[in-house]
């Protein structure tokens, strides 16, 4: 296992209780998918890995993190970077006052090798995303969204990391796009050898690439299990891919009151 | 604790909405307002009230007025000292022009005048905001202050350049110039303050505050809602001003008795803006806390090292002072970013909310 | 209403034009405060390009700075232990804001850094006054090794004299300009502190220590704020008066651009000379003092036209 | 006004509208602001509904069932069907579909109002097998809108139709107040069917004059005006419900306030703060746990306050409300108390303005009971019953302790039989049980005494105490008596535990099955990072049993201090895996258990508890979701001993 949450709780502010007993599992090598709506905690776990969270006055208050079997959570950003767990943010986050090249090269600013070994990466990223190649030299703010997600990936991949946190790589992005980008990190995956942990609201695409699927539900894990699983549990097929029985769910005759879900049994 | 809202509910949507829904808001300013009026004029000595209530009260108009701008419609605004300037120097001239009429209707006037230019430094933000806008309103502080200095027509040509608050009287008594008494002088700015916080808290309720509180959280979206940008902005400047004007002719009629131009310099803005900050931006009440405070702190250092004896150089107390002062604004911003307005509301949240936590 | 029109418009450019050593003399002394307005305004661009906050401490910084150097040497310390002890100050200092301010308002709105540094800058008059006496300071300019002293030069049949003092501050100015403006575009750790202006959590995200970078650009800042200190202490008295003239930064960096370092050198120019010119050809006329607002007012109309300075970054908001 | 003249519900409400003319009648909560009618506003809209309804055909001796949370309309249809003759038949909101369609079917049901769409779309379900509703009104319009089916109509329309009826025929209005004075009341004024703890449940057939007698009774005893006010919070086919927000009404002329939703009822409640209070012991107890589970998340100095002024008045707060002698320095902690803790409590419950509360329907527990006295608030326990127009006995003032049920109340004759089983004789008795004479034969006796089915005997102190249902009443092998409900109410004082119940009957010694608390265990599980996903992994962890041990040994600790109860210490003792609930018909929909129905399905476990060589027990329940889908809740549960001294 290359990552272990135990029952870690995340409060914001001292008072806002968000993760309340999280605990996952990422293997060496594996792609492993973190599903929820939005609010359900999933970019609050990653932050939690990557310890962004002391920044946004959110902290760990209980439980812990295993990254390769040292406890990070409570060291810093960069600490992490080095040891090769990289955090691609929602929403892209690319430096738009910065082209897309000095993008990549500010991914490699933890690497201590010399300029020409960061070179050979910086053509590793290119063969991976060839449409980057074609506007590195153009400003990330005026780029489309696909190409800054490409951006914010190969910026993640130029410091060598062993585990990448993906945040909703799909957001906003056409779905020829999304599949395009799911595409290239699997071959990440297989060839690189880098253990991929994604937080997607698209459970569609999600389980289509990870192994292993985690449900969460305002803070708490309330499922787990094998992709394929996941992908024909009967709840999960109700509420996040909206199939009641065989056929699609018709919308035009929603209720005025809600089901109360249970997750029993 | 104090708090009991059972029984209290509302059958209409403007009952709803009221200035203080809960009964027991309503009680606690009923007998602040009393204290106010019955109790502090006779019982305080005249060193309380000049150096500490009535300086206290003028402050917090002019902190109300910079709040509109910067706390509601997030204008950054360096040019109160000058705004205060102008009503100050307009009172003045509008009383040596027509004495026999009432002093207070004059100082509310002034407020007009230093609104229609604080309506013209406005302008710029059309274009500019933020950091940018800083630079209109340093310009006007620099320029009105260049123009205090400058023309003598506004001092009546008196040789000390000073303005001089005459005797006006008010239903028979004086209550500005030399022979006004201390309790005469605060119950008049008493109730011009009441008045003026009324109307603020009023206007900050109702679709200006609205239009200003969108202006400055998001002006893209309030702009693409269909709030006219400009218009917000130009209200927020009127108004601010308006309650600067007003704050500098009472500092000078009902205070100071007299005052030079650098009574209206860039140390007052920025003393103002630190009382809009300690007191809590975005908020009428926070607005006199900030000014109790901030006005009433050298006093203190002055106080405590006195009472316990140790001999202290006046300049070191103004030093102390601002030290303080610097070191109080960062504590603020990072312990409640909202200032002593949120820590007050905390405490009322609680007490609602007593003895469980949530 | 003629001869007022003549006076703004007309009369003037007669007045250059009769003695042009006196132009040139206005000129030069126009150039001469734009580089130290270029100079302060630099303090402010380095820690705007760093973290997109507008450091209003910073002219404080500069009498600190000074105030610190005279105050050591009056202590009998040797020039240049006192210049050391100085920058160890001035590294104190940065390290302290980083801790004290940076960090915990790490994720605040701009309003809010820019009234934690105005605190600062209430926070160092306080303490400065309170360790060094308030009066003003003569700068030891001998000490130093500045050159003092004046030449003469003879321009259009007239002479006009120039300041040793001031040509050195002048070169010292377009030195620090050009050595930061290498820095900033070509070496990583400038790439790393632009990227903390533009998104300082994407920059953790990469690794990039927030700490390291913001100690850094302080640290600089602190540096050429002492620069700055040294000269305008040579040539007026150091005293805290500074501070208000330090405001007049905020014209400079409109013109030159909040993040562009050749442009504050530029528009530092621009309104230096611009101020003199005023006050000498149209201010007298109007009683004098106008340096006080001209600047403000030149910033204005460029503002009119180009909101984001000569050569500062294209505003970009997306929603 | 001689009381004779004004002897129907509808004569009440005319003379209402005429003496309480501006009297507020009623309140609901709507879209955030109290929306009020008064008493002469209330008449108006009853007309309007009544001769709207008569225009749907609706006549005397039809059945109108009406299904919902606490609606003011919902409330005027049964006037407004008293008014034609018609029988109103409230029924249980929470219910599942075909749970409807079998009281529906059996009482013979043509007209239905539906408060919302929820309630509508079980009724178009029944529809499908039971053809005889004639139509369905509906009050909440939200998403039946699109709804195609003629015989659904919102009372808005029929309310229209009534007024428009009203505008055509000047005399229609005062027609209907010449039939409403003819009214008479020896007529049916309603049928509620009980929530039958024993078997299936019972329609009760209350006649006028029964139901006025035990309104008169209850005004009197709480001394009731037009100026009280109270909250109507409860199921409205409740005998609780009905004679305190319907009938008591009436006579006395108090509000009614109705909150917004069921979820915001407590919140409605510190707003309106009512002045008389009736639940059952189910609220009191989530109070208990509410403020308990807070107060452990509360910083240090108040816990530490709440705590220390808690001990003063469980001490001394009971005498201080009867105001017995009490120690000066006891009295003087109870006023500091008063101010720090009791009346912010007493305002955060929504009790501050409260002269009276009751508790009825099921024995409450007395640790629960002492524990609202000692906080000042006049809580009184009461026995009734839904065949006696609920008041059968109530504990007079000063005379109040916590294990008795009072005295019988002024008109009431009671007696004992020899198997101990509680009769009374009550002018609010009830006439029959609706078309069900055999039961009706048992249950009432020729002389007019009725068997209450609970077993009870006197006091010293002449007050009569309710041991249990007379059929749940069980011996032990050695003989000794064996009183289920005395034992989980003590269990129940616990947070931690939701519901228990006991067995003991025909059995060596006593144990128990538990349901816990998701609420208390969830937030206790949160504090001491007990990792669960679901409620069942909950329930099993081996900590919660450890916690829920501690309980069970303060309790037998307890038990044993008494000669009498000693014999009753629980000796083993296990965790449910689900909740009980009214959907799978383990509790009725006043949360009481249903006894016969538990020992039947969950026979497995209890025969598992008394044979000591077992401490794991599989079992697999059917269960049914909210919707009415079945699914299967299958566990293997722990089973634990607990010594006894």
């Amino acid at each position: 296992m290359i990552l272990e949450l135990d029952s870690i709780d995340v409060v914001y502010d001292h008072v806002i209780q968000v993760l309340k007993g999280v605990s996952l599992q990422v293997p060496r090598r594996g792609i492993v998918a973190l599903l929820g709506g939005n609010g359900a905690g999933k970019s609050t776990t990653l932050k939690a890995i990557s310890t962004l969270l002391q920044f946004e006055r959110g902290e760990v208050t209980k439980g812990s993190i295993l990254f390769d079997g040292v406890r990070v959570e409570h060291s810093t950003p960069d600490e992490l970077v080095r040891r090769g767990c990289v955090h691609v943010m929602e929403g892209r986050r690319c430096f738009e006052h910065l082209t897309v090249e000095e993008n990549l090269l500010t991914g490699a600013f933890t690497r201590k090798e010399g300029s020409s070994v960061i070179a050979d990466d910086l053509e590793l990223v290119y063969g991976y995303f060839p449409d980057l190649k074609l506007s590195r030299h153009s400003l990330a703010g005026y780029v489309s969204g696909g190409i800054q997600q490409m951006c914010a990936i190969g910026r993640g991949l130029m410091a060598r990391p062993r585990l990448m946190l993906l945040d909703e790589p799909s957001i906003s992005l056409a779905p020829r796009v999304v599949e395009e980008v799911f595409e290239i990190v699997q071959k990440l995956n297989h060839e690189q050898g880098v253990s991929i942990l994604i937080a997607e609201q698209n459970i569609n695409i999600a389980l289509k690439y990870a192994s292993y699927g985690y449900v969460l539900e305002n803070g708490r894990v309330v499922l787990d299990g094998e992709a394929n699983e996941l992908r024909n549990n009967e709840d999960i097929r109700e509420f996040y891919l909206g199939i009641a029985g065989e056929h699609r769910k018709s919308f035009h005759n929603v209720k005025s009151y809600r089901r109360r879900k249970r997750w029993l049994a | 604790m104090f708090y009991n809202e059972v029984g209290q509910f509302k059958t209409s949507y403007r009952a709803d909405q009221a200035l203080f829904p809960i009964r027991q808001d309503l009680i606690a300013l009923g007998v602040f307002l009393i204290f106010l009026y019955a109790v502090v004029p006779f019982t305080f000595n005249n060193f309380w009230l000049n150096t500490v209530v009535i300086p206290t009260l003028i402050f917090g108009v002019a902190t109300i007025g910079l709040n509109i701008l910067t706390g509601y419609a997030g204008q950054l605004s360096f040019g109160t000292g000058a705004f205060m300037g102008v009503g100050a120097y307009t009172a003045f001239k509008l009383t040596t022009y027509f004495p026999e009429i009432n002093i207070v209707i004059l100082i509310l006037t002034s407020g007009v005048t230093s609104a229609a230019i604080g309506l013209f430094f406005g302008i710029p933000s059309l274009r500019i905001k933020g950091l940018y806008l800083a630079v209109a309103t340093l310009a006007a502080q620099f320029f009105l202050e260049w123009v205090f200095i400058q023309m003598h027509w506004l001092n009546n040509y008196s040789e000390s350049g000073a303005i001089v608050a005459p005797t006006r009287t008010l239903f028979g008594v004086a209550i500005t110039g030399p022979s006004a008494t201390a309790s005469a002088r605060y119950l008049v700015v008493l109730s011009i303050v009441v008045l003026l916080t009324w109307i603020a808290a009023n206007l900050v309720r109702g679709r200006f505050g609205r239009s200003w509180r969108a202006v400055r959280d998001m002006d893209i979206a309030a702009e693409l809602i269909g709030i006219s940008l400009f218009g917000a902005k130009l209200r927020a400047f009127a108004v601010s001003s308006f309650y600067c004007g007003v704050s500098g002719a009472m500092l000078v009629f009902f205070l100071y008795g007299a005052a030079e131009p650098n009574v209206f310099d860039i140390n007052r803005s920025f003393s103002i803006l630190f009382m809009v900050i300690i007191g809590g931006l975005g908020s009428i009440y926070g607005s006199f806390l900030g000014a109790a405070f901030i006005w009433n702190l050298p006093i203190i250092i002055r106080l405590i090292p006195l009472a316990l004896g140790l001999r202290v150089e006046p300049v070191y107390t103004e030093f102390l002072t601002s030290m303080i002062e610097g070191a109080l604004i960062i504590s603020v911003l990072i312990v409640e970013p909202r200032g002593f307005a949120r820590l007050w509301q905390i405490a009322r949240e609680k007490l609602r909310l007593w003895p469980f936590p949530y | 209403m003629l001869d007022i029109l003549h006076k703004i418009f007309v009369g003037p450019f007669i007045e250059m034009s009769h003695a042009p050593d006196l132009l040139v003399q206005v000129l030069w002394e126009g150039f001469v405060s734009g580089t130290l307005y270029a100079l302060i305004a630099l303090g402010f661009v380095l820690i705007y390009k760093a973290s997109s906050v507008f450091n209003f401490a910073q002219g404080i910084m500069v009498v600190f700075s000074a105030l610190t150097l005279v105050g050591l040497i009056e202590m009998g310390l040797p020039a240049w232990l006192a210049l050391l002890m100085t920058v160890g100050v001035m590294y104190v200092l940065a390290v302290s804001v980083e801790r004290t301010i940076l960090l915990p308002l790490v994720n605040q709105s701009q309003s809010t850094m820019i009234m934690a540094t105005i605190g600062l800058s209430s926070f160092l008059i306080g303490f400065g006054g309170f360790i060094f006496g308030g009066e003003p300071k003569s700068m030891p300019v001998a000490l130093l090794g500045i050159p003092t002293g004046s030449m003469q030069f003879s321009v259009f049949n007239g002479h006009i004299n120039i300041q040793n003092l001031d040509l050195a501050a002048a070169v010292m100015a377009l030195v620090m300009v050009t050595t930061l403006g290498i820095f900033f575009s070509k070496t990583r750790i400038g790439r790393a502190l632009r990227a903390v202006a533009d998104d300082h959590q994407a920059a953790l995200s990469v690794g990039i220590t927030l700490k390291q970078i913001w100690v850094i650009v302080w640290f600089t800042a602190g540096i050429v704020g002492l620069t700055t200190g040294i000269f305008w202490g040579a040539r007026s008295d150091v005293s805290f008066s500074l501070q208000i003239i330090a405001l007049k930064a905020l014209p400079v960096l409109i013109l030159g651009g909040f993040t562009s370092i050749p442009g504050v050198f530029i528009g530092g120019l621009i309104i230096g000379i611009g101020e003199q010119l005023f006050e000498y050809y149209w201010g007298v006329q109007m009683g004098g003092g106008t340096q006080g607002w001209v600047a403000y007012m030149i910033a204005l109309l460029f503002l009119w036209v180009m909101p984001q300075g000569l050569f500062g970054e294209k505003i970009i908001e997306r929603i | 006004m001689s009381h004779q003249k004004h002897d129907t519900f509808c004569k009440l409400l005319v003379r209402n509208a005429e003496v309480y003319a501006h009297v507020p009648a009623m309140r609901e909560k709507y879209l955030g602001i109290w929306q009020v009618w008064t008493w002469a506003q209330v008449l108006d809209e009853v007309i309007a509904l009544s001769l709207g309804y008569k225009e749907f055909g609706v006549k005397e001796g039809d059945l109108i069932a009406i299904i919902g949370n606490n609606r003011p309309r919902l409330y005027w249809t049964m006037c407004a069907a008293q008014a034609l003759g018609a029988i109103p038949v409230p029924l249980y909101q929470d219910a599942v579909a075909e749970e409807m369609r079998i009281i529906l079917e059996k009482a013979g049901v043509t007209y239905v109002v539906a408060e919302d769409q929820e309630q509508a779309d079980k009724v178009l379900q029944i529809q499908g097998s039971y053809k005889e509703i004639a139509h369905i009104f509906y009050d909440e319009k939200r998403g039946l809108e699109k709804y195609p089916i003629e015989g659904l109509t919102s009372l808005d329309e029929v309310q229209e139709r009534g007024r428009s009826l009203q505008n055509e025929d000047e005399s229609a209005r005062q027609k209907w107040l010449n039939d409403v004075s003819k009214g008479a009341p020896k007529s049916v004024a309603i049928i509620l069917y009980t929530s039958g703890t024993t078997g299936a449940s019972k329609g009760v057939v209350l006649t006028v004059a029964s139901l006025m007698w035990g309104a008169r009774v209850g005004n009197k005893l709480s001394e009731m005006t037009e100026k009280d006010t109270v909250m109507a919070f409860l199921p409205m086919a409740w005998v609780g419900d009905h004679i305190f927000s319907y009938a008591q009404s009436l006579e006395a002329g108090f509000c009614v306030n109705c909150p917004e939703s069921p979820e915001t009822a407590l919140a409605d409640r510190r707003e309106v703060g009512p002045t008389c209070f009736f639940a059952p012991p189910r609220i009191y107890e989530n109070l208990i746990t509410l403020t308990l589970v807070r107060m452990h998340d509360a910083g240090q100095v108040k816990r530490l306050l709440f705590n220390f002024f808690l001990d003063v008045a469980q001490r001394v707060g009971g005498n201080v409300l009867n105001n017995e002698t009490v120690r000066f320095i006891d009295r003087l902690l109870y006023m500091m108390g008063k101010i720090i803790i009791y009346t912010p409590l007493k305002n955060r419950y929504g009790f501050s303005r409260l002269r009276v509360a009751y508790t009825a329907g099921e024995a409450i527990g007395p640790d629960i009971f002492n524990w609202f006295r000692a906080l000042g608030i006049n809580l009184k326990q009461f026995y009734g019953q839904t065949e006696a127009s609920v008041y059968v006995s109530m504990q007079p003032d000063g005379e109040i302790y916590s294990d008795s049920v009072g005295k019988p109340v002024e008109g009431v004759e009671v007696m004992l039989n020899e198997s101990g089983e509680l009769l009374y004789r009550s002018p609010g008795a009830f006439k029959e049980y609706y078309n069900n004479p055999q039961t009706t034969s048992v249950a009432k006796t020729e002389e007019g005494w009725i068997h209450s089915g609970d077993a009870a005997l006197f006091d010293g102190r002449g007050h009569l105490r309710i041991m249990d249902r007379a059929k749940d009443l069980g011996l032990l092998n050695d003989g000794k008596v064996f009183p289920p409900k005395y034992i989980e109410n003590k269990l129940k004082y616990y947070p931690e535990i939701k519901e228990a119940v006991a067995f003991g009957h025909h059995r060596d010694y006593v144990t128990v099955m538990i349901n816990i608390d998701l609420l208390a265990v969830g937030s206790w599980a949160e504090r001491h990072n007990v990792h669960y996903s679901s409620y069942q992994e909950l329930a099993a962890n081996p900590d919660v049993y450890a916690m829920i041990l501690r309980c069970v040994n303060l309790v037998n600790k307890d038990l044993a201090t008494d000669y009498f109860t000693s014999h009753l210490q629980i000796k083993r003792f296990l965790i449910l895996h689900k909740e009980l609930d009214a959907d799978d018909g383990e509790l009725t929909h006043t949360s009481k258990v249903r006894r016969s129905l538990i020992n039947e399905r969950y026979k497995v476990l209890i025969d598992a508890l008394y044979d000591p060589s077992k401490t794991h027990q599989f079992i697999r329940v059917e269960m049914t979701y909210e919707d009415g889908r079945k699914g299967i809740a299958e566990g293997d549960l722990a089973l634990w001993d607990v010594e006894v001294t």
